[in-house]
């Protein structure tokens, strides 16, 4: 039996007529970009009823990014800890090193098979989603265009260098909180701008219907390996851990266990600093995030009063983000999913205990599910397995990792590197 | 010897509360003074999608000067109270109008001296709620119509409008407010073709700059909308040049051809 | 059929009783470490004898670093360049980003079945083995120490900061030229010092025997899958190119095809600067290496006539090193592996192509091989393939990269990043 | 009353022109002076795995003034000349050897005034050919044992040892020239047991430093080997530090106990 699911997921999650998952959805955009949307809704219509479609998707992701990624134990961390043991799911071993490259790899196909349109844009967070976009764009000869806040642009700098020499124009986007979503709206509005020529890669399961349906279709692939694979190893998690920023990964990963009732589906959101506002950016865990409507879609944010959005903050870029995926804020309405929150310590304490016990370097994105499994596992029954989405690499975050830990010997590195840049 | 050309109307554009709460007011009575005949009054939103770097910056701006919902609505009563031959509108995004409350916003405004409001970011297929409240309210849910819309949807957004005012918003390009005017030869025929499928009054926006684009638009629009135009204007002479640019505009729109 | 070795190379590359392959090999040590020595040498008989052995090493490459790797095809370069297709073997996607990992599995689990000893060291050129063994280390709970040419402490300092993470001591060699060859001296040192519980993990195909065979052998998974999977889609390749440091990647990929006389086997080493004295690394192409005996066995090295060691260099750390493999040389003598060379000017623009163009990140040093196919595909036929191992990802390389591309807000960014770490 | 303790020899090392050409010159006539019976003259190697930092240093230094083989077999003869009753070695490595062949390295060696030559990366299973070689030149290739020799493999290396020549080298630990001193509870047996395979002389080395090294090796092995600890002597207070080190450990050589 292949791991690599030859099949789309059986039972996709769409959204009603009007786009909407529960309450949560939509397409809120202006009126200019609608022909772009029921454009990309006919395509992912075809694409979904097309199974080559899906046998391109998977084959393309086999040849070019290495899937399927394997499942890891970590029999260190697990004796440490005691109780559950915990699993990891490789996402980081892909193309570009993140999860990232799934969805986009999916966008890409669909866009050469039925756009047709030679342009491409993405908003990007860590710069991951960016990369992704930056590498398919490459492969598949598309001019791309990243929007990056400008804060991100700074903590994410090797990823924009990255981008560039694949090609990709990046814009450093100094509006608003200069993060995640303004980098989204920066995207539509050159969307807004370039309707006939431009597709927009969006990198997560939000913004205007068809994205977070799309979205959530292609990074499906992640679930339904990791589903397949346990099951080969005979073994059933009692839950299942993700990060959410936008909600892909966690989506993603969650529709291989969707349908399996006893299989606790866990969304990490970054706990930042603390409760305040503009402290951290969990839309769900602690009920921070309340109804509203932005960046095309109907969710949750956080937001005031008067609907304007507030500052968020974490120690990973990609999590940074005042909104929530609708089809997260909806499995989370409906008790399907259950939220929590992982601070920026805690964070950094998993990727030290993660490099130092097991060898891997994880994403900080990533690192706040593995967080949460760290706390949950010492109080379960060594008969428990937790999966964890593995969602990224921790390379991209060296400039962040080393600042918080306070490396002497990097800051001197820096100041040399730098100095011969400067001279040469 | 040729017809003599129409008029068109002007149709401006503030930001509550900026650049301050005061200057705002004594832009609002030079566009009277001038004979500016309807003004939004933009509600500013940390995300505005449909506006361009000006327009952005200054939303940003006027919210960290505390300008919130209820200074909004001050400025929209005391300008309706001081011009009231002027219309007023309310423009801005629709999760300032969600937060608030479908029906309470539309009482609210229209209550404050609104005729209606313009939601960039509000489809008409989502729109049936806020729509419903709006009838209930007498108050306009403002259409915006952009250049690529055409066959069934444009019907439908042309059926829609009188539904709730007479004003329908034509956007004259693709892109966000400020950017640069295209007016090209498909202008005409798509104002023609709204004019053809609604009776409502029409507005055109988007790259209104100069007066020879509002006089562009006399005989094919009831309305030239001029934002940031306007609001450049002001940042680089303050009052006087705001109250020369509309001067230069409403001879433009008026004058003998 | 499965893509994964499940059993290892039917006929093993071994030496005579000497430790030789042909002319070359042998064990040149202090009496001192013979014991070591002929304790591993009992230790890959043992594990060759037990299918148990390899079933264990295949099924961890699997679940923690991913293999199998995949082989990606390049559309936009070969429609560029015209000519033959070129292939990738995708050793860039494995745990670490580097074929270096397989080998240091291989010994991990060696050391933990047979060798039982707590400490580990091993020398490393760009980092990568560095890193691949820290990675190791921290996995099976060994205690390690890296030695790194100072040189190359500089140009790799990312790789050194992760190795410390992963709980690694990295120790500057400060001796001789400051890279490979001196890190490999200070390792034999160590190990001359700490017979009884060090194992010694090094990182290629030379040094005294068994480590070449051992190593080769490990590091055979690469060319037995890229052989299955080439075969499973009815390819025959006309020449497989890998980049030739000590020779691991080279040897590992051309396992898969040793039989096969028609393929061509090309190793490609580092051109550097010119032919000068200093100026490379070429030991075969261009016949700058002689016989001799150093670091451990009997190969080719770049020396003066007195059996000095010379300067070498080149853009990529990890080829920048004097001698070669003994199995390399002598494969080379033999006429079966045509060595060639390509120039640190050549390598950069390969790199900036295959970024470009198909949104690849190659290290510096698998891009030896890259640069060499580019040179060759135009002047074949279109039907012929040509298999290139890309033996690593170029994240760490970016320092360089971005040196030798001078880009300017990489400069800046640095200045402010150092500035940051000296202020906070 | 205790039998008097037998003395023991001592065995110096320099390496070829280093700190220069003249020094050790100089530094050679001081052993000879002081009664070194024997003195390894190293041939700089670029890669001296066995050597620890000090020999490393100067290994290196040496070659980057130009000392060369030419240079080192020069000093060989000079100083073999001046001092015919002292017996000189070379060391060095043995790719410096292959280099020259291994016929005409002997040759030339034994020519110039060498017993032999200490290789300490040369196992014995490698060195057929050059055993050979010595063989035909009447020349040395001193076997280095170390403590975890032993068994079949001790039988075999101190078997050879009268083959080539009548000196063992015994390496008193593991590691480098130049480390720690570990003279333990073993070193007697562990020198015995060479004693019980082979007649030839016995020389130990690696961490000899102090008089009291010296002095314990006093009825275990026919010469102490003093290295690093006579070069930093030289190193600290030059030529005067030199001779007074070589004094102390002459004294410790053949003192009453
Ligand atoms: C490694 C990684 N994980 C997670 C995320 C968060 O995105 P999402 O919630 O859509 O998976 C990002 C975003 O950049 C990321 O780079
Ligand atoms: C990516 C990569 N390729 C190749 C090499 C060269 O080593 P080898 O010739 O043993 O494959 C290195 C060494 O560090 C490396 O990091």
């Amino acid at each position: 039996m292949s791991i690599l699911p030859l099949a789309p997921p059986a039972a996709p999650l769409l959204p009603d007529a009007r786009g909407y998952f529960g309450a949560y959805g939509g397409a809120y955009v202006p009126e200019i970009l609608v022909p772009n949307l029921l454009e990309l809704v006919q395509a992912f219509d075809t694409a979904r009823g097309d199974p080559a479609f899906w046998r391109e998707y998977i084959q393309e992701l086999a040849t070019f990014s290495g899937r399927p990624t394997p499942i890891t134990a970590l029999p260190n961390l697990s004796k440490m800890l005691g109780g559950a043991r915990i699993l990891l799911k490789r996402e980081d071993l892909g193309q570009t090193g993140a999860h990232k490259i799934n969805n986009v790899i999916g966008q890409g196909i669909l866009t050469r098979r039925f756009l047709k349109k030679p342009r491409l844009i993405a908003e990007t967070g860590a710069g991951q989603h960016g990369v992704a976009t930056a590498t398919m764009a490459a492969r598949y000869g598309f001019d791309a265009t990243i929007y990056m806040g400008a804060e991100d642009v700074e903590r994410q700098r090797p990823n924009v260098f990255w981008m560039e020499r694949m090609g990709a124009k990046v814009v450093a986007v100094e509006d608003g909180a200069r993060t995640l979503k303004d980098a989204i709206n920066a995207a539509l509005r050159d969307w807004a701008t370039n309707v006939q020529d431009t597709h927009y890669v969006l990198g997560t399961v939000c913004g205007p219907h068809p994205f977070p349906a799309m979205v959530a279709w292609f990074q499906s692939v992640v679930g339904l390996e990791a589903a397949a694979q346990l099951a080969a190893d005979g073994v059933k998690p009692s839950a299942v851990y993700a990060c959410v920023g936008g909600g892909s990964n966690a989506i993603g990963i969650f529709q291989g266990f969707l349908a399996q009732n006893d299989v606790e589906l866990v969304g990490v959101e970054a706990g930042g600093k603390g409760f305040g506002v503009g402290e951290h950016a969990a839309r769900l865990a602690g009920g921070g995030g309340t109804p509203g409507i932005a960046q095309g879609y109907e969710s949750l944010f956080l937001q005031n009063a008067d609907g304007q959005m507030q500052e968020t903050h974490s120690v990973a870029a990609g999590l940074d983000y005042v909104g929530v995926s609708p089809i997260i804020a909806d499995l989370a309405q409906r008790g399907r999913i259950r939220a929590e929150r992982a601070s920026d310590l805690e964070v950094v304490e998993a990727v030290r205990l993660l490099m130092k016990h097991e060898g891997i370097i994880p994403a900080l994105e990533s690192s706040h599910a593995l967080a949460a499994a760290i706390r949950a596992a010492p109080k379960l029954s060594p008969d428990k397995t937790l999966l964890v989405n593995l969602s990224g690499r921790g390379d991209k975050d060296i400039f962040t990792v080393a600042g918080a830990l306070g490396d002497a010997s990097w800051g001197r590195f820096l100041a040399k590197k730098a100095q011969e840049m400067q001279g040469g | 010897m040729a017809e003599p050309l129409p008029k068109v109307g002007l149709m401006g554009h503030v930001i509550a509360d900026y650049p301050s709460s005061a200057e705002v007011r004594r832009m609002i009575a030079v566009m009277a003074a001038e004979g500016v005949a309807v003004i939004e009054i933009q509600i500013p939103f940390s995300e505005p999608m449909a506006d361009g770097p000006t327009f952005l910056a200054a939303n940003h701006q006027a919210l960290a000067q505390g300008v919130d919902y209820a200074a909004s609505l001050l400025l929209l009563r005391e300008a309706a109270t001081a011009h009231p031959k002027v219309q007023f509108y309310l423009m801005t995004y629709v999760n300032v109008v969600y937060k608030r409350g479908w029906q309470r916003f539309a009482a609210e405004a229209k209550a404050s001296g609104a005729v209606g409001v313009i939601l960039p970011d509000l489809p008409f297929e989502l729109a049936f709620a806020f729509d419903e409240a709006c009838a209930a309210s007498k108050f306009a849910n403002v259409p915006l119509i952009p250049p690529n819309c055409a066959g069934a949807r444009l019907d439908a957004l042309c059926r829609r409008a009188p539904l709730s005012t007479d004003l329908i918003y034509a956007v004259a390009r693709a892109g966000v407010t400020g950017a640069a005017s295209a007016f090209g030869q498909n202008l005409a025929p798509f104002l023609r073709s709204i004019r053809e499928r609604s009776p409502a009054r029409l507005a055109l926006g988007f790259g209104v700059k100069l007066p020879e684009h509002v006089k562009a638009l006399r005989g094919l629009a009831d309305f030239a909308v001029v934002g940031t135009a306007a609001l450049e204007a002001h940042a680089r002479g303050g009052l006087a040049a705001y109250t020369s640019f509309w001067r230069g505009l409403a001879a433009a729109a008026k004058a003998p051809a």
